[in-house]
């Protein structure tokens, strides 16, 4: 028999958007939500306090996604996190970050497996993770100037 | 001896893709190991940028060329939330099948590679004979051997050929003795047990830390199956197990892939039973609305997923995938440290590697 | 070196010069190497055409398909194409995928490596001109940019049996080109 | 008919001939010094040594051959089919390698990278002229035969690690180290279950331990021995399951890894000699050697050799290959063990008097 079981929790999706708006009142936009899936849009500073909640109180046990998106003004950090006791219920953080200097606190230290997401977001994309013990390009070589998923990267245009 | 270090990669007859293992040695002892990635970075997620919705579909199956089926179906799902269409259910049925088979076909390439990284030929050319069965399957479907291009955004490309049915019967009855006989070569030789028991344990609670998904992480003894927990497609219709093993080594997750084939043979023959009629495919819109959407799957390697930012052109604003493999080799680490450099194959052969997914 | 040289009073450097500056005079005064060439160029020809050792190497999709074509079905080892791991000793450099930036100074370098009658065969359109990735960033667009090419493969991914028929247009091309045992002159 | 004689026979007509014509000419001090018993002695040796070898050469492609060909049945596949019956593929890939250019790494030791080589070419080949065909077939034929053999096969490490750490690459390095720890914990199961043998036979000669198994074949009263004998020679001539010097799925090519070209061609017949040899010694030892009705001796010996290099292939193609603590724990604490026990029924048997 298997050590651990998923869905053998009894909260779902709406229940811990529930607790979330409870909690972090302020800083936190639930876009929508349902049993297997919470959208939210969360301030940059609560972010890592949001994170611990989230695995020590709501038992969010796997980093599913780490991605970023420039969106011209801004870029955004985008992270999937999944709860496998509780649902199977998949929450999506979305934090805003500055675009000169996109900085946020790495995950890293709370799920092991968003280390090498949050180093390809960094190559990528050019968010630093603070925190993150290895904060190293991943694909392309140390010495790269660009960061070609950044909107201001262009492809070669083929016609 | 003193410490060294040893580049296994990027050509290494284990490495079955293109990575380099810097491995950290005393002796023949690993003290630490560290993956480098990106000999097959091509810009993936960038270039999409470029494409339009339909050009990305050949292109989602060239992400894993050892399940190039469930790559493009996972990337028509996520386009099909995003553009909220609602696909016919003979489509879905068909395309359950064909993910089955691609299961099937995934696990097989592993048991070939991981045969050659134990240093035992046979399996590998045993494995190729069956894959090649199934190959032919998917070709009578799709018309292509490895890359399909048939999932459409809102449906398949077109229905099952005639006769499939019976060929399919026909080709799972023999496959499931097949099984049996790998089981034979494999499991019933001394030689083969003692080079995977206890080797690369992961513990449950560290295999979740660690981010591994699918059947790397049942076979750490954690009951998580998304097909079953978070159904897609028409998953939630069929009756089927999950396997699991509790021995958490490179042991079990030979076991757990052998036991998922047979689980795979299932759902084909219950799909087979259930199937209705119907149209295959359903048109959608050109432009996408504004708006982001994430899909999930069961891919034969673990948990796929992608995220998809729309801008209300044809082309996507922001595609991002999420590679079960690339997690993976983040614990590789953990894995292998302690071990001996012999065993570098048969742990790393043992979580199925696939690089074209990883590096992107 | 004396001008008159005298076998018994030189050290064995000198000696090995003189001695093959001798038989390289003889052999090419007598047109005896143009005969040798002549008389065994079909047998060494044969055993180069027959003996083709790829390196055991993977890039990419295509890799699949290398497998497949020395599996039960199409036993690629009927004509002598044994993968060998080191490319020491090898002849062929099988290019299966495509080809990053960060993989080509590795794959000139395995090029180098392999010892002098080799041969490269580019499979897929990745490795032929950069394929589907014609705009991206990091992939070389194609492997005769910095390779000599021999023969082209083309398919996304080309069937085993398209790899085999490389193979064979890969024996023409040795039979063509026909190099003696002295193969520099 | 004894090969010395048959040569000599060959020599002593060719020798008259050009003796006749040397008379002819009018050199009979050099026709009288050609007709010396010395040097016809010396030039049947000579033909005898390319006789042999050139015997041996030919056994050595069969047993490739015979590899390929197994392989590709045991794995559902045709083999190699270059030629009457795949038979040239050994010979095109043979002569191949004249023709590739040769290449010493820069950095390598370069005396030391040639001479394991040529350390490791010299004693298999000197293999090849110690074992006999048949009681008349043979280059040497002394009274401690089965020793020579044993301390030539056990040259072969020494040159695989020093090949090994010449060629300056950290796979070579740590293959020549694996084949250095397993050949030499293996000698010692291996000699330990041919002394039972040597017992019951009460002689190191060839001949006499063949004779001596007139009656009865040692592999019945020795089965033990038999078995642990196989499984080390086995480890000794570095076969699957046991090839971990070159083990290709963790150092590439093992210990040659940076052999190529030509290099790499003798290697590779170098392995099969020392298989032959291996099996040639199983099937004297154990199964009878040329005993056997109807069939010349020397083709029964080829028979029982190449019965013994298939089963080396079967679990060449059945088994995964092991690990290097594994392998010296079975050499250590099974073989060694197994052999001794094997020891004792020999000495039991002996002095029952039943031998």
């Amino acid at each position: 028999m298997a050590e651990i079981t998923a869905c053998s929790g009894n909260l779902t999706g709406l229940e811990i958007a529930d607790a979330l708006s409870k909690r972090f009142a302020e800083g936190i936009k639930i876009n929508s939500a349902s049993p297997k899936r919470i959208f939210s849009q969360v301030d940059k500073e609560i972010f890592l306090e949001l994170c611990k909640f989230l695995k020590n109180d709501l038992l969010f046990d796997h980093a599913s996604l780490v991605s970023g998106v420039d969106r011209i003004d801004r870029i955004q950090a985008v992270f999937h996190i999944t709860s496998y006791i509780n649902n199977c219920c998949l929450i999506e953080i979305v934090v805003d970050l500055d675009h000169e200097e996109p900085e946020i606190d790495s995950i890293t230290p709370l799920w092991e497996g968003a280390n090498y997401h949050e180093r390809e977001t960094y190559d990528m994309m050019g968010i630093v993770f603070k925190g993150h013990p290895d904060m190293r390009r991943i694909f392309l070589p140390e010495d790269t100037r660009f960061y070609p998923q950044r909107k201001d990267f262009k492809l070669k245009e083929v016609p | 001896m003193a410490d060294m270090w040893v580049n296994m990669g990027p050509q290494h007859p284990f490495n079955h893709g293109l990575w380099n293992l810097r491995v950290l040695m005393d002796g023949e002892t690993i003290k630490y190991a560290e993956p480098i990635l990106g000999y097959l970075h091509r810009g993936w997620e960038k270039s999409m940028e470029n494409r339009t919705y339909p050009q990305i579909i050949p292109l989602s199956d060239r992400l894993c060329y050892g399940s190039s089926m469930s790559w493009s179906h996972l990337y028509c799902m996520t386009m099909e939330e995003l553009f909220d269409v609602e696909v016919p259910e003979r489509a879905e049925y068909i395309r359950v099948i064909v993910l089955e088979l691609q299961r099937i076909v995934s696990h097989l390439l592993w048991l070939m590679a991981f045969g050659v990284d134990l240093g035992n030929l046979t399996v590998m050319l045993y494995v190729i004979r069956e894959r090649e069965m199934f190959l032919d399957l998917l070709q009578s479907i799709t018309g292509a051997r490895m890359t399909y291009n048939y999932p459409r955004i809102g449906g398949v490309r077109n229905d099952l050929p005639p006769d499939f049915e019976r060929d399919c019967i026909r080709a799972m009855d023999y496959f499931q003795g097949k099984i049996d006989d790998y089981e034979k070569l494999c499991d019933g030789s001394k030689i083969f047990r003692i080079r995977t028991e206890g080797l690369g344990v992961v513990k449950p609670a560290d295999a979740i830390n660690l981010g591994l998904t699918g059947p790397n992480l049942r076979a750490s003894s954690v009951d998580v199956d998304i097909r079953r927990d978070d159904p897609y497609s028409v998953y939630e219709e069929f009756d089927f197990d999950v396997c699991t093993h509790d021995a958490c080594d490179t042991y079990a997750r030979y076991r757990v892939r052998m036991d998922e084939m047979r689980v795979s043979c299932d759902i084909i023959r219950q799909a087979l039973e259930k199937i209705p009629d119907g149209p295959v495919r359903v048109k959608v819109p050109r432009n996408a609305p504004k708006k982001s959407v994430v899909a999930r799957v069961e891919d034969p390697r673990g948990e796929g997923m992608m995220y998809v930012v729309g801008d209300g052109t044809d082309k996507p604003y922001r595609l991002s995938v999420r590679s079960p493999v690339f997690v993976y080799v983040s614990a590789a680490n953990h894995m292998l440290k302690g071990h001996k450099i012999a065993d570098v194959p048969s742990v790393m052969g043992s979580i199925d590697m696939c690089l074209g997914e990883t590096d992107r | 070196m004396n001008d008159n040289p005298n076998a018994v009073a030189m050290n064995s450097k000198d000696f090995m010069k003189w001695s093959t500056e001798v038989i390289d005079d003889v052999l090419r005064a007598t047109q005896a190497k143009k005969v040798l060439d002549k008389l065994m160029l079909p047998f060494w020809n044969w055993s180069q055409r027959n003996s083709m050792y790829p390196l055991h190497f993977g890039l990419a999709c295509c890799a699949l398909e290398m497998a497949a074509s020395s599996g039960p079905r199409w036993d690629a080892e009927r004509l002598g194409i044994i993968y060998r791991s080191s490319p020491r000793q090898c002849d062929v450099l099988l290019l299966n995928g495509w080809i990053s930036k960060k993989v080509r100074p590795a794959l000139r370098r395995l090029y180098e490596q392999m010892p002098a009658p080799k041969w490269v065969i580019a499979m897929g359109e990745c490795s032929i001109s950069g394929g589907p990735w014609y705009d991206c960033y990091n992939v070389v667009q194609g492997a005769d940019t910095f390779l000599p090419v021999d023969i082209y493969i083309p398919g996304c991914p080309p069937r085993p049996e398209a790899l085999i028929d490389g193979f064979l247009k890969l024996q023409q091309k040795i039979k063509a080109e026909a190099k003696g045992p002295f193969l520099e002159d | 008919m004894e090969l010395y004689t048959f040569i000599e026979g060959i020599v002593v007509w060719l020798v008259s001939i050009v003796q006749y014509i040397l008379n002819v000419i009018g050199l009979h001090g050099l026709s009288d010094w050609l007709g010396g018993a010395d040097i016809i002695r010396l030039l049947t040796y000579l033909g005898q040594a390319l006789i042999v070898f050139l015997v041996g050469f030919i056994i050595c492609l069969t047993m490739i051959w015979q590899e390929r060909k197994t392989l590709g049945r045991l794995m559902d596949r045709r083999g190699t089919r270059i030629g009457p019956l795949g038979y040239a593929q050994q010979l095109a890939d043979g002569f191949k390698t004249f023709l590739k250019e040769i290449i010493v790494p820069e950095r390598a030791w370069t005396s030391g990278y040639n001479w394991a080589l040529i350390i490791l070419i010299a004693s298999s080949v000197i293999l090849v002229g110690i074992i006999p065909l048949s009681d008349g077939w043979f280059l040497s034929n002394t009274p401690a035969g089965l020793l020579l053999l044993f301390a030539v096969f056990s040259l072969a490490p020494f040159a695989i690690l020093i090949g090994g750490w010449a060629s300056n690459n950290k796979y070579t390095l740590i293959g020549g180290m694996r084949s250095a720890a397993q050949l030499i914990s293996y000698e010692v199961p291996l000699l330990l279950s041919t002394v039972g043998v040597i017992l019951l036979a009460g002689s190191l000669s060839f001949g006499d331990i063949v004779a001596a198994q007139d009656k009865i074949w040692f592999v019945i009263p020795q089965i033990i021995g038999f078995i642990v004998f196989m499984i080390a020679m086995n480890a000794e001539v570095e076969r699957i399951p046991f090839d971990l010097p070159e083990a290709e799925a963790e150092l590439v090519e093992g210990w040659g890894t940076e052999y190529g070209g030509l290099r790499f061609g003798l290697i590779m017949f170098a392995e099969y000699l020392r298989g032959y040899a291996g099996a040639a010694i199983a099937a004297i030892l154990f199964l009878g050697g040329w005993n056997g009705p109807f069939l010349p001796p020397e083709l029964w010996l080829l028979i029982k050799v190449f019965i013994i290099f298939f089963v080396f292939i079967w679990v060449r193609g059945s088994f995964p290959r092991v690990r290097t603590d594994q392998i010296l724990n079975l050499g250590w604490k099974w073989l060694m063990p197994l052999a001794i026990i094997n020891l004792i029924i020999a000495v039991a048997f002996k002095m029952l008097g039943w031998f």
